[in-house]
C-alpha cells in the first residue's frame, strides 16, 4: 500500500515508576479499516490509547497523523486532529439531553447562544446517517446503556472524527446491540473513518477487524490481518500459551436451597425496578441471570445484598430470613458479591490492595479475630501476608500489595475483587459480570474457579450480560427483562439465540437462526 | 495599641492594663485604655495593655503582669473581678485596680471604682421621655447580659418619670459579632423606628454607628453612651450617658500612687463619674441637639441635683434584678 | 406589630442582598464542583476593601471597584490552590477565613491605627435610590436601598439564563457534573474552575462592599459575623439550582428580621441567634425527608420500561 | 486451580531491574527519599508561612525578629509553659473531635456548639450535685460527654437519612446549642447579681485535681493525652478505625463490604462530640469555675483545633505536634502583642497561611505518588 496511514504510532514507550506500560510499541492504522488491539490485563492497551487520545504524553516515541509528526498536548490536540474516543466507562453528562451531550464542546450557535434547533437536527442526521434511533431530546440519565453508548459514538461522530477509538465497547451490549454497533462500526469504515477498537473478545475481533494488533507486557507481540488471524494465533500472542475454554460439564449433586428469592419487588425514584421476581439458588448449583444492564439485576442484587430496601417480598439465605438484616449480618451468615461496579462499589482507589483485600475479613482470623481478646483488633502482619498470598494465588500484576489499587490495570483492579470474595468461602456467592475486562486467560481462570466453587456444594448467583459466559457456566438461565423474570431455560435449552432474543423482550417461542454459537 | 512615652527618659512609675476580651469594637474598654494613657502622661507612667481572650487567659496575663511588678495592674470590668480578687490576696505588695466591678471582700491592697452608669442612663430617658412626639422610645443592646440592663432599665424608668405612659422597646443585637455588627444594629433600629419609637439609646457598642444611620435615614433620633458620640452623627445623636472613666482612672491611679490605696469609689453623677454631654461644658461645639433645647436641658439639670441630693434614687439594674 | 409590611420587605431584602451575593458565588463555584466554604473570608476581605478603598478615593462607587477587583485576587489562592494543584479546598478555606479574619484587624491597626472599628469622618458610602421614594411600592421596598440591592436580582437572571443558553454556561454544567468528561472533549476543567472560584470572589467583593458601604457606612472587625456561613447553607438548600438562591436568602433575611420582631414582643435574644439556623435545618431535613418519601414509593406515573408488544418482534 | 503466571517465553518482556545509580544520582536519591519524609513536607509549609508572615509583618513597618521572638517567648518561656501546656491540652482535645470524623472523610464544623453543651452538663453536675471530688468531677466528665456526644451525634443520621453533609448540619446545629446554652445561663442557671450571664462558683470539690504545683495544667491534660493514645490505637490497629478509612475512602464500597455506615457515623459523630464536650468540662472545671457565657468561644479552640487535625491530614501521630504549633502561634500571640507591639490580628494571619500554605501542599504529594494521591 502506498497510501499514508491514517496514524502511526512509532516507538511508543511509557513508564509508571516501575512498570513499563509501553514498551517501544507500533501501531500503525490504515484509514478506513477497523483495528483491533488485544492484550492480556495490564498488557498496555489503555495506556496506549491514552497515548494516542493526548490523555497521558509518553516517555519516548512519535505519533504521525497522516503522515505529519503530531504532539497532543491534551485531548483537545488530539480533537482537532481528528480523533475521537468512546471511552469503556461512559463519559456521558446524565443530567443533560442527547443534544447537548453531542454537541457539548462544539456547540453550534446562533447569536452567541447554543442553537437548540441545529443540535437537535445535528443528532436527528447522525442517527439518520447511521441507522440509529436516538431521541435528541431525552435526559441520558434516563436511557439504556446501549442508547448512552450510542450518544457517545455521536460525540465523536459530530465533531467529524476520522479516527475513532472505542474501549471496550462491546462489554456492555446485547448480541442485538452489538450487531447494531458492528453495523455502525463498518458503515463508518466504508465512508473512510479509522476505527481503534480495543477487546478482549476473539469472536468480535474476527468478526469486523480488518487488522489486529495484539499487546503483551507493553510490547507488541504479534499483528496479523483478518485473513490470517485465528482465535489459537492470537491467544497464543496474548499469553504465549494456549487456553482451553473451560465449561460446566452439567453433572454435580445439588442440594437444599441457599438462596430463596420470593415475589421481591424494589422500587427507586419513583421507578419500579425489581417486579415481582422470585428466585432459588440451590447448593451445588450454578443460576445464571442474563439481561441488558439496567434491567433490574443489578437492584436485585443490592436488594439481596441489602445494600437497598425492598419493598415487598421475601429473602431468605440458608433458610434464614433475611430481609431486615444488615449487610454484614447476611455477609456473616454466608453470602459473598462480586459487584457490578468495580471502582464505585467493589473497592477503593486510593486504598491499597492489602487494604482492599482486607474488607470483610478484617473482623475474622487471620487479620482480626471473631471471638477472644483480640476481638475487634487488626494484626497489619497478617493483613500483609494475606495479601502477599493473594495477589499470588491471583496472579494481580502489581508492584506490591501496598500500592493503591487505582494504579492497577482495570483488568487486575478484577482480580484483586475476585480474590476478596472468593476467599469468603460463603456458602452463597454473587457474580455479577465477574469477567469484564479481563482477558481470556483470566476469564478461563475465573471461570475454572467458578466452577470449583459449585463443584464443593458453593451455590452462586451469575448475573451477566455475556451470553457465552452464561452457556459454560450456569446450570439454569433466568433473563431478566423490565425487571422480571422473563425467560428461563434448563441447561439443554438453552442458546445464544433464545437468550439473545428474551434479552431483547421478545418472546422467543421459535429459535432465531444465527451464526454465532458456543466459543 | 499603648501608650508608653518612648521620648521621655524615665518612667517611674508603670501601669498595665487588662482587658477580659479583646477590645475590637467595645468603646468601654476603649475608654478604659484611653484613661489609663491618660493617668500614664500625668502620673509619667508607662502603659501596657494585655488583651485577653476568655477567663484563662485573663489569668494568664494578670500572671504576666504580676511578673512585670508595675506600680498598678488595672482590671476592666466585671469578668476580671475571680481573678484579681485572689491575686490581690496571693500578692499582698503589688497594687490591683478594679475598674467597673468590685470585689466583696477586698484586701487592702485591691482598690475599686465603680461606675453608675445606671444615673446618666436615667438621665438620657428623661430627655428622651421629654421630647418624644410619639411617645414610644426604644434601646438597642448588644446583648441581653444583666450588665447591659444599666442602659435600658434605667432609660425607661426616667422616660416614664416625666412621661408616664411612654410605650418602650428593646432589641439586643445578638449573633456572632454583638459588639460590632451595625449592620443588624441598624435593621434593628429600624425596626424600633418602625414600631414608633422617635428617640432610642445606642447601646450597642459598635454597633451604634448602625444605630445612628437608622435614625439618620428615617428622621429618629439617638442617643449614644461613653463619649461624645454626637460627633459620628450630628443631627441625629441628642446626648450622651457618657462615662468618665478617664477621670475615674487618673483619680483613683494617683490615689494608689499617693498611698491611699483600698477600698472602692463609686462615681455617679454626684462624684462627677458619669453624666450627659449636656450637662458638661461645652455643650453648644458638641454637635448634640440638646443644646437647641435649655429647657429640657434645664428639667434634666433639676433631676440630675435631685438624683445627686438622694431625693431620687435610680435603681441599678444589677442589683436590682 | 404588623409584620406584613413594605417596611418589613425592604429590612428582609437588606439583610438578603450580602448573603445573595455571596451564595450567588457559592452556587457558581459548586456547579464547576468546587465547595466553596471561605464565602466568610471573602466578604470580610470585600467589605474591608470596600471601605478602605472608599476612604482612600472618597468615592463609593470606586470602593465598589477596588472591593470587586482585590477580593477577585484574594480568591486566586483557593481558585489556583485547588483547581490547578488540586489541593482540598475546605482546607484552603479554612485557612482563608482565618486569614481573612487576622489580615482586616491587622490592616486596620497598621494602616488606620483603629482597633475594632473603622468609620472615619465623610466615609462614602453608597447611595441609595431615593429618587424612587414616589414611586407606590418600589418606593417604600427600594428607596432607601443601593442600586446593588436590585442588582443582585439581575445578576441572578442573567447568570441563571447565561448557565441555560450558552455554549460556556453549557460547558460550565459539564464541568461540575462530570469533569472527565468535559476534559475528554478538550473542556479546560481546571480553567473553568479556577475562573469561575475567582468571578466568584469578585461576587463576594459586591457582598462585602453592600455590607460595609451600603448596609451601613463603616467597617468592623469581624464585620460578615457569619453571614457566609449562611450563605454556604443557603448553597446546599438550593442544590445547585441558582435560580432558587432568592427564595433561600430572602428566607433566611425573613428569619432575621422576623427574630428581630419577635423580640418586640418578649422573644429572647438567643432565639433571634438561632432561628435562622433552625430553620434551615428544619428546612433542609424537611425537602430530604419529601424527596426521600417520593423515591420510595412507586407513584402512578412511575412506569417500569414498558413491556414489548409480544409476539411479532419475532422475525 | 491457580491462575498460572505467565510462563517467561521469548516475547515477554522481564521487569526490569532498577539501572545502576551513579553517585549524582543517589545523591538525588537520599535527596528524593528526605524530602519525602512524611515530616518534610509540614514543616518546609510552617517556614514558609513564617516568612510570608515575617513579608507580612515588614511590610507593615515593624521588625518580624521581635515579633517571632516575642511569640517564641511569650508561649515557650519557663514561666509561661504551665500556661502553654494548659492551651495545648485544649487545642489537641478540639483537634482530636475534628480529627475522628476525618478519618471517614467529614468535617465537624459544630465543635463550639458541642463544647458549650459539654460545659454546661459539667457546670450543672458541678454546681447541683454535693458529691466528694472522685464522684463529682468523673460524673461532670462523663455528663459533658454523653450530653455532646449525643448531640454531636444527630449529624449521622441528618446525613446518612437525609443525605444532608455533616460539614453543613454541624455547621448550622452549633449556633442553636450556643443560642440554648447561652439562654439558659441567661435565665435559668445564672447566678444573681452577676454582671454577666455566669454560674456560680462551683465548689472546692468541682475543681479539676491539679498536677502537683502547675497552676494551668491540671488532669484535663492528662486526660486529653490519654484520648490522643486511644485514637492512635483504635484508628490503627482496630477494626473500627479501619472500617471508618474504608467509608472515608468509598463508601459505597464500605457498606457494600458490610461496613455498617450508619453505625459507624453515629458512632464516630458521637466520639467527636463527646471530645469536644470534654474539652468543655476541662474548662469549666478550671479556673474561675464556672461556665461563662461566651468565654468557651472567644479564645477559638475549636477552629484552632480543625486546623491542626487538618494540618495532620486527621493522622493521630502528628495531632499533637500540630496542635503544639497553633498552641504556640496562639499563646505566642498575646505574648506578641504584649511585649513587641504587634498587633494580635497577625496570629490569625500566621494560622491562615500556614494552613493554606499546607493545604497547597498536596501538590507536592501528588506530583510524588502519580495518580492517586494517598493520605
Ligand atoms: N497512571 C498509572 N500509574 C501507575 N501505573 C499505571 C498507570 N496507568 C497504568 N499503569 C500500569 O500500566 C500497566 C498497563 O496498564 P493499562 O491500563 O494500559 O493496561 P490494559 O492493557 O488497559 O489492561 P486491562 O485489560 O486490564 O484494561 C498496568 O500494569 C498498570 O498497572
Ligand atoms: N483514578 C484514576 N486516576 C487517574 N487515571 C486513572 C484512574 N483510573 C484509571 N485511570 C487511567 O485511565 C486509563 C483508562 O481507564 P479505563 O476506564 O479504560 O480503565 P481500564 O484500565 O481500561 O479498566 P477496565 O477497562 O478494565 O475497566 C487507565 O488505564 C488508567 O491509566
Ligand atoms: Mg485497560
Ligand atoms: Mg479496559
Amino acid at each position: 500500500m502506498t497510501t499514508v496511514p491514517a496514524v502511526a504510532l512509532v516507538g511508543i514507550s511509557k513508564r509508571f515508576g516501575a512498570i513499563v506500560a509501553n514498551d517501544g510499541v507500533d501501531l500503525v492504522l490504515s484509514r478506513g479499516t477497523v483495528h483491533a488491539v488485544m492484550g492480556e490485563n495490564g498488557a498496555g492497551k489503555s495506556t496506549l490509547m491514552s497515548i494516542l487520545f493526548g490523555l497521558v504524553s509518553p516517555d519516548s516515541g512519535n505519533i504521525f497523523v497522516d503522515g505529519k509528526p503530531t504532539t497532543f498536548s491534551g485531548p483537545l490536540d488530539a480533537i482537532s486532529s481528528g480523533l475521537g474516543m468512546v471511552h469503556q466507562h461512559f463519559r456521558l453528562f446524565e443530567s443533560m439531553t442527547v443534544a447537548e451531550n453531542v454537541v457539548y464542546g462544539a456547540e453550534p450557535r446562533r447569536n452567541g447562544l447554543v442553537n437548540r434547533k441545529a443540535a437537535h437536527d445535528r443528532v436527528r442526521e447522525l442517527s439518520a446517517r447511521y441507522g440509529l434511533d436516538v431521541d435528541p431530546g431525552a435526559v441520558v440519565g434516563t436511557l439504556s446503556v446501549g442508547t448512552q453508548q450510542r450518544v457517545e459514538i455521536f460525540k465523536a461522530l459530530h465533531r467529524d472524527a476520522r479516527i475513532l477509538i472505542l474501549d471496550e465497547p462491546t462489554a456492555v451490549l446485547t448480541p442485538g446491540e452489538v450487531t447494531s454497533l458492528f453495523a455502525v462500526i463498518r458503515r463508518a469504515a466504508d465512508a473512510g473513518t479509522t476505527v481503534v477498537l480495543v477487546t478482549h473478545k476473539i469472536n468480535e475481533v474476527l468478526s469486523v477487524s480488518d487488522e489486529v494488533t495484539v499487546l503483551r507486557d507493553g510490547r507488541v507481540t504479534g499483528r496479523f490481518q483478518r485473513a490470517d488471524a485465528t482465535s489459537a494465533k492470537l491467544v497464543h500472542a496474548m499469553t504465549g500459551r494456549e487456553v482451553t475454554p473451560v465449561a460446566n460439564s452439567g453433572s454435580g449433586s445439588v442440594g437444599a436451597a441457599v438462596l430463596r428469592v420470593n415475589n421481591l419487588t424494589v422500587v427507586d425514584h419513583h421507578t419500579v425496578r425489581v417486579t415481582d421476581v422470585s428466585v432459588d439458588v440451590r447448593a451445588g448449583e450454578i443460576v445464571g441471570i442474563a439481561g441488558v444492564s439496567g434491567n433490574g439485576q443489578h437492584e436485585l442484587v443490592e436488594a439481596i445484598l441489602g445494600t437497598r430496601r425492598a419493598l415487598s417480598g421475601t429473602i431468605e439465605l440458608l433458610g434464614r430470613d433475611i430481609g431486615a438484616a444488615s449487610v454484614r449480618d447476611r455477609r456473616a451468615l454466608g453470602l459473598a458479591v462480586i459487584p457490578e461496579d468495580r471502582r464505585g462499589e467493589g473497592s477503593a482507589v486510593q486504598l491499597s490492595t492489602a487494604e482492599n483485600l482486607t474488607l470483610g475479613h478484617h473482623r475474622t482470623a487471620p487479620v482480626g479475630a471473631s471471638r477472644g481478646l483480640r476481638r475487634g483488633w487488626i494484626s497489619l502482619r497478617a493483613e500483609r501476608a494475606r495479601a502477599r498470598d493473594l495477589i499470588a494465588e491471583y496472579d494481580v500484576r502489581t508492584s506490591g500489595e501496598q500500592l493503591p489499587v487505582g494504579s492497577l490495570s482495570g483488568g487486575n483492579a478484577q482480580k484483586v475483587v475476585i480474590a476478596r470474595e472468593l476467599s469468603h468461602n460463603a456458602p452463597l456467592l454473587i457474580a455479577e459480570q465477574p469477567t469484564q475486562g479481563v482477558d481470556v486467560g483470566a476469564i478461563e481462570a475465573i471461570h475454572g474457579r467458578l466452577l470449583d466453587y459449585r463443584a464443593t456444594g458453593g451455590a452462586i448467583l451469575l448475573v451477566s450480560h455475556e451470553i457465552t459466559e452464561l452457556l459454560a457456566l450456569a446450570d439454569r438461565i433466568l433473563v431478566m427483562y423490565a425487571g422480571r423474570i422473563f425467560a428461563e431455560f434448563s441447561r439443554s435449552e438453552a442458546t445464544t439465540a433464545r437468550i439473545g432474543a428474551a434479552m431483547a423482550g421478545a418472546q422467543a417461542e421459535t429459535d432465531i437462526p444465527t451464526e454465532a454459537s458456543r466459543l | 495599641q499603648s501608650g508608653d512615652d518612648a521620648g521621655s527618659a524615665s518612667t517611674d512609675e508603670s501601669l498595665i492594663v487588662i482587658t477580659p476580651t479583646p477590645i475590637g469594637s467595645n468603646n468601654f474598654l476603649q475608654l478604659a485604655v484611653d484613661g489609663a494613657d491618660e493617668a500614664g502622661e500625668k502620673y509619667n507612667a508607662s502603659v501596657d495593655v494585655y488583651e485577653s481572650e476568655d477567663p484563662t487567659s485573663i489569668q494568664q496575663n494578670l500572671d504576666a503582669a504580676i511578673r512585670e511588678a508595675p506600680s498598678v495592674i488595672i482590671g476592666v470590668s466585671f469578668s476580671v473581678l475571680d481573678q484579681f480578687t485572689q491575686a490581690a490576696i496571693d500578692y499582698p505588695d503589688q497594687q490591683f485596680l478594679l475598674i467597673d466591678t468590685s470585689a466583696e471582700e477586698p484586701t487592702p491592697n485591691l482598690t475599686a471604682a465603680v461606675f453608675k452608669e445606671y444615673e446618666a442612663t436615667y438621665l438620657t430617658g428623661v430627655e428622651a421621655g421629654l421630647l418624644t412626639e410619639a411617645n414610644t422610645v426604644g434601646v438597642v443592646a448588644s446583648l441581653d447580659t444583666p450588665f447591659l440592663h444599666r442602659w435600658i432599665d434605667p432609660f425607661f424608668a426616667g422616660a416614664a418619670s416625666v412621661n408616664p405612659g411612654v410605650a418602650t422597646g428593646v432589641q439586643y443585637v445578638g449573633g456572632d459579632n454583638p459588639f460590632g455588627d451595625q449592620a443588624r444594629a441598624k435593621a434593628q433600629a429600624q425596626i424600633l423606628v418602625d414600631g414608633g419609637s422617635d428617640y432610642i439609646q445606642a447601646a450597642s457598642s459598635g454597633g451604634n454607628l448602625g444605630v445612628f444611620e437608622a435614625a439618620t435615614e428615617s428622621g429618629a433620633f439617638t442617643f449614644g453612651v461613653d463619649t461624645n458620640q454626637c460627633l459620628d452623627a450630628p443631627g441625629t445623636v441628642v446626648d450622651n450617658a457618657i462615662k468618665r472613666v478617664d477621670v475615674a482612672l487618673v483619680n483613683t491611679v494617683g490615689e494608689i500612687l499617693d498611698g491611699n490605696a483600698g477600698g472602692f469609689s463609686s462615681y455617679g453623677l454626684a462624684e462627677g463619674g458619669v453624666s450627659l454631654t449636656g450637662l458638661e461644658e461645652g455643650v453648644a461645639d458638641s454637635e448634640c441637639l440638646i443644646a437647641g433645647f435649655p429647657d429640657v436641658l434645664e428639667q434634666v439639670a433639676a433631676v440630675r441635683d435631685q438624683i445627686v441630693s438622694g431625693e431620687i434614687t435610680v435603681a441599678d439594674p444589677l442589683t436590682a434584678g | 406589630m404588623n409584620v406584613f409590611e413594605w417596611g418589613f420587605v425592604a429590612a428582609v431584602l437588606l439583610a438578603a442582598t450580602p448573603i445573595l451575593y455571596s451564595s450567588l458565588a457559592g452556587a457558581l463555584s459548586s456547579q464547576v464542583g468546587v465547595f466553596n466554604i471561605a464565602l466568610e473570608g471573602q466578604m470580610l476581605w470585600g467589605a474591608f476593601a470596600a471601605v478602605a478603598g472608599s476612604f482612600y478615593t472618597g468615592s463609593a462607587w470606586a470602593g465598589v471597584l477596588i472591593a470587586v477587583v482585590t477580593t477577585a485576587l484574594f480568591s486566586v489562592t483557593l481558585a489556583v490552590g485547588s483547581a490547578r494543584w488540586g489541593a482540598d479546598p475546605i482546607v484552603i478555606a479554612i485557612g482563608t477565613n482565618l486569614f481573612a479574619l487576622g489580615i482586616t484587624g491587622f490592616l486596620m491597626r497598621v494602616l488606620f491605627d483603629v482597633s475594632g472599628t473603622f468609620s472615619p469622618r465623610g466615609l462614602q458610602g453608597l447611595d441609595k435610590m431615593s429618587f424612587l421614594a414616589e414611586i407606590p411600592v418600589l418606593g417604600p421596598v427600594f428607596a432607601g436601598q443601593t442600586a446593588l440591592v436590585p442588582l443582585a436580582f439581575v445578576f441572578i437572571v442573567v447568570i441563571g439564563l447565561w448557565l441555560k443558553l450558552t455554549p460556556s454556561g453549557l460547558r460550565l454544567r459539564g464541568v461540575g457534573e462530570h469533569p472527565e468528561a468535559a476534559s475528554s472533549l478538550g473542556i479546560k476543567v481546571a480553567s473553568y474552575q479556577m475562573w469561575v472560584t475567582i468571578a466568584g470572589g469578585a461576587l463576594c467583593g459586591i457582598a462585602g462592599a453592600q455590607l460595609s458601604l451600603g448596609n451601613v457606612t463603616v467597617f468592623t472587625e469581624n464585620m460578615t459575623a457569619g453571614r457566609g456561613w449562611i450563605a454556604v447553607a443557603a448553597v446546599m438548600l438550593v442544590m445547585g439550582r441558582p435560580l432558587w438562591l432568592p427564595v433561600a436568602c430572602l428566607g433566611f433575611g425573613a428569619a432575621e428580621a422576623l427574630g428581630f420582631r419577635l423580640q418586640g414582643i418578649g422573644a429572647p435574644q438567643q432565639l433571634t441567634d438561632a432561628a435562622p439556623y433552625a430553620i434551615t435545618i428544619a428546612v433542609l431535613v424537611g425537602m430530604r425527608m419529601w424527596v426521600t418519601a417520593r423515591n420510595r414509593r412507586p407513584s402512578l406515573s412511575a412506569q417500569p420500561v414498558p413491556l414489548p408488544s409480544q409476539p411479532e418482534s419475532t422475525s | 486451580m491457580n491462575i498460572e503466571p505467565v510462563p517467561g517465553g521469548p516475547g515477554t518482556v522481564a521487569p526490569r531491574a532498577p539501572e545502576p545509580l551513579s553517585r549524582r544520582s543517589r545523591a538525588s536519591a537520599l535527596l528524593t527519599l528526605a524530602v519525602r519524609h512524611p515530616a518534610v513536607v509540614p514543616t518546609g509549609a510552617v517556614v514558609l508561612a513564617v516568612l510570608i508572615g515575617a513579608a507580612i509583618v515588614l511590610a507593615a513597618g515593624l521588625n518580624p525578629i521581635s515579633a517571632y521572638s516575642a511569640v517564641l517567648a511569650g508561649a515557650l518561656d519557663l514561666e509561661n509553659l504551665d500556661y502553654t501546656f494548659s492551651v495545648w491540652a485544649l487545642i489537641c482535645g478540639m483537634a482530636l473531635a475534628a480529627a475522628i470524623p476525618l478519618r471517614m472523610g467529614e468535617f465537624n464544623l459544630g465543635g463550639n456548639g458541642q463544647m458549650v453543651l459539654g460545659g454546661l452538663a459539667a457546670a450543672f453536675i458541678a454546681g447541683q450535685l454535693d458529691l466528694p471530688s472522685i464522684l463529682l468531677i468523673p460524673l461532670a466528665v462523663v455528663a459533658a460527654g454523653v450530653v455532646a456526644g449525643a448531640f454531636g451525634a444527630i449529624s449521622a443520621p441528618l446525613s446518612t437519612r437525609y443525605g444532608i453533609p455533616i460539614i453543613i448540619s454541624t455547621l448550622l446545629l452549633s449556633p442553636v446549642a450556643v443560642a440554648i446554652v447561652s439562654y439558659l445561663l441567661r435565665f435559668q442557671l445564672g447566678e444573681a447579681g452577676s454582671a454577666v450571664a455566669q454560674t456560680e462558683r462551683f465548689p472546692d470539690s468541682a475543681h479539676m485535681w491539679a498536677l502537683g504545683s502547675l497552676s494551668y495544667s491540671n488532669m484535663g491534660l492528662i486526660l486529653i493525652i490519654v484520648l490522643m493514645a486511644l485514637f492512635w490505637l483504635v484508628d490503627s490497629r482496630s477494626a473500627v478505625g479501619f472500617e471508618l478509612r474504608v467509608i472515608g475512602a468509598n463508601r459505597r464500597f464500605a457498606s457494600y463490604g458490610g461496613v455498617r455506615v450508619g453505625r459507624l457515623a453515629f458512632g464516630a459523630m458521637a466520639a467527636s462530640g463527646a471530645v469536644a464536650g470534654v474539652v468543655g468540662a476541662i474548662i469549666v472545671l478550671s479556673p474561675p469555675y464556672r461556665l461563662v457565657d461566651g468565654a468557651l468561644l472567644s479564645p477559638g479552640y475549636t477552629f484552632a483545633g480543625l486546623a491542626a487535625a487538618l494540618l495532620a491530614g486527621g493522622r493521630p501521630a502528628f495531632v499533637p505536634l500540630t496542635a503544639a504549633l497553633f498552641t504556640i502561634l496562639q499563646v505566642g500571640g498575646g505574648g506578641m502583642e504584649r511585649s513587641a507591639d504587634v498587633p494580635r490580628q497577625l496570629s490569625d494571619v500566621l494560622q491562615g497561611v500556614v494552613i493554606i500554605v499546607l493545604a497547597l501542599r498536596t501538590i507536592v504529594d501528588s506530583r510524588r505518588t502519580g495518580r492517586s494521591a494517598t493520605s
